[in-house]
């Protein structure tokens, strides 16, 4: 699959609620952007002519030209860096970092310069910037390409992070981040850009701070972010078909995480399952369920439990990546476990 | 010419290997590109289709001793260096019988055996790891070993990139840096990634020894890297060799390919290095059309035989999973170590 | 107080137990391996004549040569590759990284490299590196030089994290690391190199994945490492002074992390807290909070606690960057809290 | 040598000014170390003594909407881009009046009103930093305005310079390059940190127009910068200049400073930029020596008044330990989303 034919399934169904692609929103939320505020432009490998390596930039060179759709040479730190500086200098800009894999590279602008520049000048120098990338495995792209790393950058004070699930997510969240004074890091997940669901072409931007229940339930919550959003609805249409009702949670903001909704779901349904692509210690899904734990300890039936990847680099044979990363059946079996327990 | 003033006059069989190993590495990347569309090999997949003379002539200069890093692109590489077409191929099957247990793929190619350290996806990655191969063999005395890092002109704008080249230069450590300047890092050209396009220059700025050389030319190839490598062997410090080629498919099988002009693949077509080699060594009598179409047998032959054994081979059963993520280490003695720094004579009641 | 200074308070008294600083404990650690072990080295931003920025390497380089004490130029991303290639080449290298602030440079190298190789290599090639490095902060060193970050190594499998709490772990933590066939990272606490404490001459390398209970007690569980465990013991004489019987449980390891010491102790205190210099949110004490409840649910007598930094960029101001980082005091009173509480 | 030829022969007041800018961050950074002694400074206190003709020499050349970066080691920088003693004392005493609010210290000092952008103690990290806002300087048509970049010649071997070099020329923009070249970076020597040591040879192999200048001679850093800086206004593309120098003091409060040879440092303090440039007005008759007087009097009446009003400061009360991490946004508009995808219909009994 070429990123071409990747491209193909994108016409819009003319249905009453339009639906688009993860890719065609994000692409329209940044046409948007570019069309609506001057000071805005993108930067990173390969976004120009070439269209961005998951086609989600094509046709934004063409319209808006080399100075706002900017191609950067390989050296993630430098272009992150000048991403600051541009923000600092009154533009705002969309850095394009390919994948969170390599965005290792830029950590330590992301960090010692972007998350802290701040609160080191006393609240002088905020930093509008905004941080594109790609997030996740299911592709075969084996241990070098397949971090799911968000949770790093959750950790991270003066960083505010979101991981948009749906198209309508990916179309709706980006205005806000750029209308942040402070840096925002949008995780795409890559497995997602094809995938296609009503988007309102009017919404205006959305919040990008709270979670949003996907799906109501009372037997457990399952928390989830990304690309584990679909699964976990996934599975819990086949616990309903064996009678269980779950709620599903979207986590949608990473940083700062709002546990008043995974609470009050928690509150409803005494059990909750956090699921999560990156690796399990140390992980986003540790946070949510320490944090939730001391929230809801003495309502809860049951420990939070946790369903997360494998504590391996993710390989690239198909059947050993799939039993590294959280799988229907796996959230299916983790739940019934739950419910089961006691 | 007469054949006497030729540099091919000597070495026949040398050069006659030559040709067949750029036909190995064609015959095993086109079957590959086949299996990509039928879907047995998965994830990343980029062909080092014309760009062959490179990894044949300079692989074909090694020793034993030497070590190898390259990039993602690296199918030529490994099959070059040793690792045989059947433990590549059952690799990009995800078998358990692939030379990195079918946990790497296409990317991550690695085979201890013949030295040959990947397989890096990480443009620029394996630079500074490169660099520390040498220091290996220069602090233990592995008198005249090399080891042989292979680049894109992409990698050189990244920051590990001159690190890599101060640290060489510095510490005088046996590496020759191949840099395979394709011209494209994905879509992007080295023109509008580097402000200055003499690569040679940027070697030349860390006080490195440093040529450009007709990548597309695998006598030009070979000659270089023999004379590059004598001075490394001897002196021990770093060269860089700009090889000058071309890749003649996209970037990668998700490659729309949409930002070169047609006509210059087509111009770059006109050197691929298999066809003008192969008609030199006919005119030049070293070969005949004969031998050479028995080369792309054989090539096919190996190719074949390595599709037919990743087929049949089996996956590393899924309890397997957590293998290699760490090596046993030796059993810690188990110690008592100092007292606890105190304990509690009261105890809440 | 220069480094010159730290060191004069080094002498060992002569007695029973020798006494040294985590300092002289760290040095003669590596002396030692040096002097054992020829493919051993270390190499690091003036590690040589210089000494170290701590001092911890003080007259190696005079003892053993600019071959085996070897010094890098500010090229961390390269240096640790180096090291991981030195490593590959048959060498025991040590690489120093000034402090864990400057890692992220590295980062590509430790998780996309050191920590991937044996696994995408299908188990051929081992990387038998030990990175050290200095965290924490508690020295008015604001907010690019007083990162926490061991939460984020910890993460990441294929590595190994170990924080040597007091000058005996420094002293025979390494030899167990240099005998690692895999990356090991070791973090000393910069507070801690001027503390003395007992260092048994002759123990001989100890186990680098174990806790280590350092006080018994019976009322609670504290959970601590690195720089946190001496401000805890502190708490806990404190507290048993107010009548309440801590257990101070230093972790040593942070990868992996020993929850089996921590649930037996936990099995006999019902009640736990974790101490954590890093900050709250996804970091280390999430994982140890989520993991001991996993395991502890039915027995807990409350929820597991935490105190850790403030979500904030460390400030410079003394009182702001005491206020910023768990003190004896909030331990003591997060203590009470747990106790008290139901 | 006679008054008409000399080059200081017209504007007396310039000359004057800048031997009077040099003379008050010496009397402030001399005070800083007594300060340090007595532990009202806290933390990394880098002293620039020795170098004050570059920060002096550039910042001089300045307009109001250029923009300077520096590093860890800025006090003088932030005072002659016109921060105030008051605030820069406070800031080191870690009061709420300094120019962070007391949270940065000497490290990070910062005033947007002076586009003063700090304050960098990531050796290398604001390089990149200086591209964008050059760039942003490019793109929003402030044309003519700079920004300038001052770092250390051990920030040469990091990745991030090379990055930044490279985007500088790459997008051409209006970013001014100051390497202090004080030849060590704490104890490593510029010798043994870099293969190549001709630094101006690395900004050309990005294309990059670079030369070397007596950073100890304020006249000769004064006229360097002034043709740098029309050449950056006027063609819009970044320049390098190597600033030879020195630092007299150690690297840090921390640093016992046992690596230089003493008579090393003796040698270059007969260098010393303040006491010869000093000596030359006097001899041109520019200044007397009672105006000389009058300068250290008038810095150090400055610096007292610094010091006595960062005593006097309150600091920033606990309860704002949270402020500044991240700035309120305006409230985002509360839209209620698509609908949930599905509702459950059965509840498990
Ligand atoms: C650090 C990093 N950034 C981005 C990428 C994505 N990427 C993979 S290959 C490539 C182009 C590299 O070009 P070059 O170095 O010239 O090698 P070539 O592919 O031409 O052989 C890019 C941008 C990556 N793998 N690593
Ligand atoms: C990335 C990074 N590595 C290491 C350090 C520690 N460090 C602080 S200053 C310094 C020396 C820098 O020397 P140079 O760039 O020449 O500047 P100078 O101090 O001489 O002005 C070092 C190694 C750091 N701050 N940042
Ligand atoms: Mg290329
Ligand atoms: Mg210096």
């Amino acid at each position: 699959m070429s990123s071409l034919d990747a491209d193909t399934d994108e016409r819009i169904d003319a249905e009453v609620v339009p639906s688009m692609t993860y890719r065609e929103a994000m692409r329209e939320a940044l046409r948007d952007a570019l069309a609506t505020d001057d000071r805005v432009f993108i930067m990173g490998e390969d976004v120009a002519d070439y269209g961005g390596t998951y086609a989600v930039t094509k046709g934004l060179y063409e319209e808006f030209g080399r100075d706002r759709v900017r191609n950067t040479p390989l050296s993630e730190s430098g272009f992150v860096g000048a991403g600051i500086g541009a923000a600092l200098g009154g533009l705002r800009p969309i850095v394009e970092i390919m994948t969170v894999n390599f965005s290792l590279l830029a950590l330590d602008q992301v960090v010692n310069t972007a998350a802290t520049l701040l609160h080191m000048s006393g609240g002088q120098l905020n930093v509008p910037l905004v941080i594109r990338t790609t997030t996740g495995a299911g592709r075969q792209l084996a241990a070098q390409h397949s971090h799911s790393l968000e949770g790093w950058f959750a950790h991270v004070p003066g960083l505010k992070v979101v991981a948009p699930a749906t198209p309508e997510d990916a179309r709706w969240m980006l205005p806000t981040a750029l209308a942040d004074p402070n840096p925002v890091i949008i995780f795409e997940h890559a497995t997602l850009y094809n995938e296609s669901g009503p988007v309102d072409p009017v919404l205006g931007p959305v919040d990008i701070d709270r979670a949003a229940v996907r799906r109501h339930g009372s037997d457990l919550t399952i928390v989830a972010s990304a690309g584990m959003v679909s699964k976990a609805l996934a599975a819990a249409d086949l616990l309903s078909a064996a009678g269980m009702s779950a709620e599903v949670i979207d986590l949608r903001s990473l940083r700062p995480l709002d546990f008043d909704t995974m609470a009050a779901s928690l509150a409803r349904t005494s059990r909750a399952l956090v699921v999560d692509e990156g690796w399990r210690t140390g992980g986003l899904s540790a946070e949510i369920s320490a944090g939730l734990t001391e929230r809801c300890f003495w309502s809860l039936d049951a420990p939070i439990a946790r369903l997360a990847s494998a504590e391996v680099p993710i390989p690239y044979a198909k059947h050993l990546e799939t039993a590294a990363i959280p799988q229907i059946e796996d959230i299916v079996a983790a739940a019934h476990d739950l419910v089961g327990d006691r | 010419m007469t054949i006497s003033s030729s540099p091919l006059a000597t070495d026949h069989d040398l050069w006659r290997s030559l040709l067949g190993d750029m036909i190995r590495v064609r015959v095993f990347e086109e079957r590959c590109a086949e299996l990509y569309g039928e879907s047995k090999i998965r994830g990343f997949l980029h062909l080092y289709i014309g760009e062959e003379a490179i990894a044949s002539g300079v692989m074909s200069c090694l020793r034993p001793d030497d070590a190898v890093l390259a990039t993602y692109r690296e199918h030529g590489h490994a099959l070059l260096r040793g690792v045989s077409a059947e433990s590549i191929m059952s690799e990009m099957f995800g078998k358990a019988t692939g030379c990195s247990g079918g946990r790497g793929g296409s990317m991550h190619l690695f085979d201890a055996a013949t030295r040959f350290f990947g397989g890096n996806a990480i443009v620029g990655g394996h630079l500074p790891v490169a660099v520390g191969l040498g220091l290996a063999d220069q602090v233990l005395g592995r008198s005249g070993a090399v080891t042989v890092c292979f680049f894109g002109e992409g990698a050189v704008a990244e920051g590990e990139f001159h690190e890599a080249m101060n640290l060489a230069a510095l510490w005088n450590v046996p590496v020759l840096f191949c840099c395979e300047n394709n011209r494209y890092a994905m879509g992007t050209s080295l023109r509008s990634s580097e402000s200055q396009i003499d690569l040679a220059l940027k070697a030349a700025s860390y006080a490195i020894p440093a040529w450009s050389v007709d990548g597309m030319d695998i006598v030009e190839v070979h000659r270089a890297t023999t004379k590059a490598l004598a001075s490394v062997r001897a002196d021990g410090g770093p060269m860089f060799i700009e090889f000058q080629t071309y890749r003649f498919r996209a970037h990668s099988m998700f490659d729309p390919d949409l930002y070169r002009d047609p006509a210059e693949v087509e111009h770059w077509k006109l050197r691929d290095p298999i066809a003008t080699f192969a008609r030199r060594l006919v005119d030049e009598q070293i070969v005949t059309d004969a031998d050479i179409e028995e080369m792309w047998e054989r090539a096919r032959a190996e190719t074949e035989a390595a599709v037919a054994a990743a087929e049949a081979a089996p996956i590393e059963p899924i309890d397997t999973l957590l293998d290699h993520v760490t090596r046993d280490a030796e059993p810690a003695p188990h110690i008592e170590r100092s007292p606890e720094t105190t304990t509690d004579d009261e105890v809440w009641p």
